[in-house]
């Protein structure tokens, strides 16, 4: 007996994927997932540019996490002219980080996400029935948009954050009026985090996992930090990640897949709350055990709920950090100036997704030499097969409908933001049309 | 500053009266003749305006465009307004149903001169949708009859099926107490019961006095030309041949500037000039 | 009236306009009341993919051969095709070095691999099929967004502001960055509804609505020019977002000749 | 006109006084070298020593866009019912300003009154202040350095005081109500003041002749200096956002979601664009950038002055600080009335 997921396009995830799993005689021959999207080679197109271009050029690489992609990359620069920003700077920044991450994982669950343990086509149809979920959810997007926007001054592809600083710093009244929004967004979160608590998660994804994310000898949990963990035991200078994210070109994939020590690995809210989610305090503590994370898991569907610790996480951390400024006293500070010169900066932050990397190499002018992005999507891809092979190894059973809501479940927890791959490639050949999107 | 005194929110000049559609005649391709009443009974009776002027119409929640108003006011009772479809708020207005409710403020523009035409003989040339104007001027005279010399009405339009209120003009043919010339550049089936060729070949048919003529040219701009130059060959003073210009309006009343040209409104010191003003008016044809 | 049939569709971009509408935390639900959406890949599961639509949205350019094929399927089966921002629009940053073969391109990013796929110079949608109306911003205004939704359910073409960034940073009274600052600035060339975003920011407009029309781009260059910065930087900038948009490639093209 | 003196140490408390007639508007200090016209909040921070503003004090009375309409398609239009009755005190406008005030007032009235600018005038009281012209000013050439009326209350700086023109009733009532911080002018002070106008006309550096310049534009018509500026303009229209007497705007209707009601609004326009004399059918009578150009010119130096007796120029230097391009109204009309440029 033949059976087989084909997926054309991949819904509710930004940009275009595919899956394509072929089961014969009750087990799994095949699992692919494509790559649709077309590439834009802006890591090449950048080459010669000098480097106060490239920011913003590269924050297009993706819509929804255009803010942690500006920040790594304003970060990668002023690694390499080893510019020192000022503390203010480096709380604005998180702030906007924040913001995004909330953004981000608001319209994951809500949108995305929860529709799928529902069995809704999607936050429209889910909003019929659940009207105030849906709310308080397109509110809490809504909220980290205001973040991004106050910070960043725009939504998606942030303006305001530049080399060495901001254009304009936030007064502390808007930080304040912002603040009093976030009180506001936590005791939200908080009823929802109910709503979360009731769905039940599926365990047929279960397969053991790698984990890897940022981490510090700091106390506190963080989206920064100085060295890649693992849950193996290892850790990683960030200035090494070309060996972390060995990217090898596998045939059955079609794509560039990444390897830590050969065996694929996690990034993600998962991982970071699996790596240092003991690091978590107050509320996102308390939402932590209270949604059953307490315990390792290796069900990538637990990525929802991880995601759901750091909403609350960020919505705490982002008024800890405007109590912080406002308390430093906010200053009208003017960016740092550059000094260009030769060489090499790397940077990485925690994204939505998972680990982002930039890395620059410039000449002596400032002009960009070499470009090196990896994102997280591109690191979890392996893992996204191997979780795909595993659970379509346990549904062999199952009719093929039902099995590829399971696994268009599993592709989605991974939240992957194809847009952002600039290292995948759907490399099929022949193909003359394409699925639509 | 005290010494200035604002008019209260019923003097706003902007302010679009509400008015229903109540007949659309589809006139040629493109081109339908609306008969409009304003749902205020008070506006229906105080609504004055002379020819050759025009209302701000506004397709509620499309915008506002410029018209002209076609009927004649010695008609009272209805407002005609003869729209081409030529895009935003006239494919609104098309769009719209019978009965609909549109805005409309004015009368504005100078309109013609009637006043002073009294006693004269006029030589009313028209091309295309030129004729949307000149319409109004044309009922109002032959309602006025007496108090003009000779009329000559003068009009072209390309083929017989693109002449506007085509019906209503032939049946001016019969008349004794006017001339009414006719005219289609191209009449391939034969069946044009009048003149074919361009407006300016009418100009043959007819014997003008610049003494005691006004001519009243409205068209395209192409046509101007032409026929500026045959009533200059026959000697009309510049400042007794009238014209009506088009320019971009947004408010109609001198003040968005759009249809300025020279040291003239179009909306306020036109649409109504003479040839006279449009020499000195650089831009004006 | 019955709701027009709408679809929103993704091409190669960073979805950044699907996100704006998404973004539209407030209006999405009188969205849906006002549009019947038939397609929306990044935010429902079930799509039609097949209907007649009284409207396509479509964001990002076109970089494969496929796409080209995928974009003739929305536009044979749409009234009216709207281009979604600048990449839709102008061909957006994957088309600033259209002229450096993509062979070239794909080798140094992706190696042999890169061997197996096909990839065009990247361009606006206009180059292959007709757009009924614009929406451009790297990534577009929300409002410009509803704006125009509003008008096309009212059955009428949207209008959009079409003067240069520098008239709205003037009516916000910021400060000229190009002229008080030196600074590099596209704002007048660059076609505003941002409501001069950047400036009010002390950040100078980098052009990423795309030119306006007729946009004088010889003497926005002389003027840079003077100010200091060089041709090539200039050109640079220019060419970011919009490179293949019609003044710029008239201008580039003179300026090769000269 | 009446006269008094008001010593500077007592300006703040007088200021302070004056938020019983409106809310005070006045100069405010931007950046290095630019103005705007701003709420104050903080005495402290008016600047009454400026050169200019970057928009000038239209903006209160033609706001950059407004809202004249709601609609529905059952009610119809009907005016916005918010604060066009909001009171003013607009304090430190110069003389060209008040002028271009004069000039829009012209425009704004006659036969069809605007009564969205002029219920905003009527409700704004205007205290003007004198200054010393910076080198991108031409107001003297202009006629515009000194104003007779169009104000309430008019400061002239005198070093340690201020001369007060009482133009108004209005103006006498603010003065009333703080008497005692005012004083006579006395013989020194009218001398000083004779001494400071004297010195003025040393302070200009630029200028333009205004005799027969209408003839001469006229004459002029078909220079090729039109076809230089066309060349460099970038239709940005920021020449015509800053002017204080430019006044064309659009009008455009924005609909709210629910597809039916919504707004009308206007808002400023520049004929410096591209579309501003398009008319439907694609007819553009000023196609080309030169002749957009030359029509702002001819606008203000020569049709203007057919209509209303003056040029549509205050001589603010405004438009000459913040092109782009560098197209400078001095410059052109200098070179066109020069015998010597063909
Ligand atoms: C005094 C006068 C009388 C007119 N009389 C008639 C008439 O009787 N019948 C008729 O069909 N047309 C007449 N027109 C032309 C008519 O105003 C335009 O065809 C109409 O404005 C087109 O609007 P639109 O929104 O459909 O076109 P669009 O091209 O979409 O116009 C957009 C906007 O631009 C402005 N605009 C565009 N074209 C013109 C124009 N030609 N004149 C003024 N503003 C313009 C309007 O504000 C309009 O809303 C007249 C114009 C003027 C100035
Ligand atoms: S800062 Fe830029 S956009 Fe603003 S006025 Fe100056 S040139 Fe124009
Ligand atoms: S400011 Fe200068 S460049 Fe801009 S429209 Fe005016 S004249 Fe042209
Ligand atoms: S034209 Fe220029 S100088 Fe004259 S009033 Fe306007 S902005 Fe001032």
């Amino acid at each position: 007996m033949k059976k087989s997921v084909v997926v054309n396009h991949l819904c509710r995830i930004e940009g275009h994927g595919g899956i394509n799993v072929a089961i014969e005689d009750g087990k799994v021959a095949r699992v692919e997932m494509d790559i649709f999207e077309g590439t834009r080679f802006l890591e090449a197109l950048v080459v010669g540019r000098s480097y106060n271009e490239i920011p913003p050029i590269l924050s297009r690489i993706c819509a929804i996490c255009s803010a942690v992609h500006t920040i790594t990359s304003l970060m990668a620069v002023e690694d390499a002219f080893d510019t020192k920003i000022s503390t203010q700077t480096e709380l604005l920044r998180e702030l906007l980080v924040q913001g995004g991450n909330i953004e981000s994982h608001a319209l994951h669950i809500f949108c995305l996400a929860v529709p799928d343990f529902l069995g809704y086509s999607g936050a429209f149809t889910l909003a019929t029935d659940h009207p105030e979920e849906v709310k308080i959810g397109l509110g809490l997007k809504k909220l980290g948009n205001t973040v991004q926007e106050t910070i960043g001054g725009r939504a998606v592809h942030p303006v305001n954050a530049v080399l060495g600083g901001f254009g304009k710093v936030p007064t502390k009244e808007t930080l304040l009026r912002v603040k009093e929004e976030l009180i506001k967004g936590l005791k939200d979160a908080l009823v929802a985090i109910e709503f979360i608590a009731s769905l039940e998660i599926p365990s047929f994804s279960e397969s053991p996992t790698i984990y890897a994310a940022l981490g510090s000898s700091a106390q506190e949990y963080s989206l920064f930090g100085d060295k890649v963990i693992f849950s193996s035991g290892d850790s990683r200078e960030i200035k090494s990640y070309k060996e972390l994210c060995n990217e090898t070109v596998i045939p059955h994939s079609h794509a560039k897949h990444s390897y830590f020590k050969g065996r694929p690995f996690m990034v993600g809210a998962l991982a970071r709350i699996m790596l240092n989610g003991h690091k978590l305090k107050f509320e996102a503590k308390r939402t932590k055990e209270k949604l059953g994370l307490n315990s390792p898991s290796e069900n990538i569907l637990h990525n929802n709920t991880a995601q759901a610790i750091e909403l609350v996480y960020s919505l705490e951390r982002s008024i800890q950090i405007i109590d912080e400024l406002v308390e430093r006293g906010i200053k009208d500070e003017k960016p740092v100036k550059i000094k260009p010169k030769a060489g090499q900066g790397t940077a990485a932050v925690e994204a939505p997704r998972g680990t982002l990397y930039h890395s620059y190499t410039f000449d002596k002018e400032g002009r960009l030499t070499r470009a090196d992005v990896i994102t997280p999507t591109a690191q979890n891809l392996a893992n996204i097969e191997k979780d795909f092979r595993a659970s379509a190894e346990r549904l062999v059973d199952e009719p093929e409908d039902s099995l590829q809501a399971k696994l268009e479940m599993v592709a989605r927890a991974y939240d992957p933001c194809i847009s952002c791959s600039v290292h995948l490639v759907r490399l099929t050949p022949k193909r003359t049309t394409l699925p639509l999107r | 500053m005290s010494n200035y005194s604002a008019k209260s929110g019923a003097d706003n000049i902007y302010q679009p009266s509400l008015a229903r559609i109540v007949r659309i005649l589809p006139q040629i391709k493109d081109h339908r003749l609306f008969e409009l009443r304003f749902e205020d009974p008070e506006m229906r009776r105080s609504f004055t305006y002379n020819p050759g002027q025009f209302v701000e119409l506004s397709v509620i929640g499309t915008g506002e465009a410029p018209v002209s108003i076609s009927s004649s006011p010695t008609r009272p009772g209805v407002l005609e307004l003869c729209v081409r479809k030529i895009g935003r708020v006239t494919e609104a207005l098309f769009r719209l149903p019978l009965n609909s409710v549109v805005g409309l403020r004015g009368p504005y523009g100078n309109g013609f001169p009637v006043e002073a035409m009294e006693r004269n003989n006029l030589l009313i040339v028209a091309g295309g949708l030129g004729m949307a104007p000149l319409r109004s001027l044309l009922w109002y005279v032959l309602d006025n009859r007496s108090k003009f010399k000779e009329i000559i009405l003068m009009f072209g339009a390309k083929i017989s099926e693109e002449m506007l209120f085509k019906f209503e003009l032939l049946s001016l043919l019969d008349r004794t107490d006017m001339k009414c010339l006719l005219t289609v550049d191209k009449d391939e089936e034969g069946t044009w019961p009048v003149q074919v060729g361009v407006v300016t070949r009418l100009f043959d048919f007819v014997e003008i006095d610049p003494e005691i003529t006004y001519a009243i040219v409205c068209g395209p701009p192409i046509m101007y030309k032409f026929v500026l130059e045959k009533l200059l060959e026959r000697n009309l003073p510049k400042d007794r041949i009238l014209m009506s210009l088009e320019r971009r309006m947004k408010c109609g009343v001198g003040k968005c500037g759009h249809c300025s040209v020279g040291y003239k409104y179009t909306c306020i010191d036109g649409p109504i000039f003479t040839y006279w003003d449009a020499i000195n008016l650089p831009e004006m044809i | 009236m019955a709701k027009p049939k709408v679809g929103i569709f993704g091409i190669t971009g960073c979805a950044g306009e699907q996100i704006v509408i998404l973004n539209c935390e407030d209006q999405l639900m009188d969205i849906l009341k006002i549009l019947d959406i038939r397609s929306f890949h990044t935010a429902l599961s079930e799509n039609d993919e097949k209907c007649d639509l009284d409207i396509a949205f479509v964001e990002g350019a076109v970089v494969q051969p496929e796409e080209e094929i995928l974009l003739k399927e929305i536009r044979k089966r749409s009234r009216l095709l709207i281009a979604l921002g600048t990449c839709a629009v102008w061909g957006g940053v994957a088309a600033m070095k259209n002229e450096v073969s993509r062979e070239r391109l794909k080798d140094e990013i992706y190696g042999p691999a890169g061997k197996i796929f096909e990839s065009i110079p990247a361009q606006p949608l206009c180059s292959f099929v007709k757009v009924d109306f614009s929406i451009s911003g790297c990534p577009i205004e929300k409002e410009q967004f509803l704006q125009a939704v509003a008008s096309l359910v009212h059955g009428d073409i949207p209008i959009l502001p079409k003067y240069a960034v520098c008239t709205e940073c003037k009516t916000n009274e910021n400060t000229c960055l190009l002229l008080e600052k030196g600074g590099l600035c596209l704002g007048p060339i660059t076609v505003g509804g941002c409501d001069a975003r950047c400036l009010s920011y002390s950040i100078p407009c980098s052009g990423c609505r795309g030119p306006v029309e007729e946009a004088n781009v010889a003497s926005e260059v002389e003027i840079l020019k003077e100010k200091g910065f060089t041709l090539g930087d200039v050109h640079n900038q220019l060419r970011t977002f919009a490179a293949p948009a019609e003044a710029l490639q008239t201008y580039f093209a003179k300026r090769g000749r000269e | 006109m009446q006269i008094v003196k008001l010593p500077k140490e007592n300006l703040d408390k007088f200021v302070g006084s004056l938020s019983k007639f409106g809310e005070i508007h006045a100069p405010i200090k931007k950046d290095e070298n630019t103005y705007l016209f701003s709420k104050i909040e903080d005495l402290s921070k008016i600047e009454l020593n400026y050169n200019r503003t970057i928009l000038p004090p239209k903006k209160y009375f033609l706001p950059p866009t407004e809202t004249i309409f709601r609609f529905s398609p059952e009610k119809g239009y009907e005016p916005p019912k918010d604060n066009l009755n909001r009171k003013y005190v607009l304090l430190g406008v110069h003389s060209c300003d008040i002028h271009g005030l004069k000039i829009l007032d012209l425009v704004f009235s006659g036969t069809y009154v605007d009564n969205y600018y002029f219920t905003r005038r009527k409700n704004t009281s205007i205290i003007g202040v004198s200054c010393i012209p910076d080198d991108m000013c031409f107001c003297r050439s202009m006629e515009t350095d000194f104003v007779e009326d169009g104000f309430d209350l008019f400061l002239s700086d005198m070093d340690d005081s201020y001369l007060v023109r009482i133009a108004t009733s209005l103006g006498d009532d603010m003065v009333r109500a703080s008497q005692s911080l005012f004083k006579e002018v006395d013989k020194e002070d009218i001398a000083e003041y004779k001494r400071k106008s004297n010195e003025m006309k040393n302070y200009f550096k630029i200028g333009l002749e205004l005799y027969n310049l209408p003839e001469i534009m006229d004459l002029e018509y078909e220079s090729k200096i039109w076809g230089e500026m066309g060349e460099k303009c970038l239709s940005c229209g920021t020449c015509s956002m800053v002017c204080p007497t430019c006044y064309c705007y659009d009008v455009f209707d924005e609909l709210n979601l629910d597809g039916k009601t919504g707004e009308r609004r206007r808002r400023w326009d520049s004929c410096l664009f591209k579309d501003h004399a398009l008319v439907a059918g694609g007819l553009n009578f000023r196609k080309e950038r030169s002749s957009r150009v030359k029509n702002r010119y001819f606008h203000k130096q020569r049709g203007f002055v057919a209509q209303y007796g003056r040029p549509s120029c205050v001589g603010c230097g405004r438009c000459i600080q913040s092109c782009p391009a560098k197209v400078d109204i001095v410059e052109v009309i200098t070179k066109i009335r020069s015998v010597d440029y063909e």
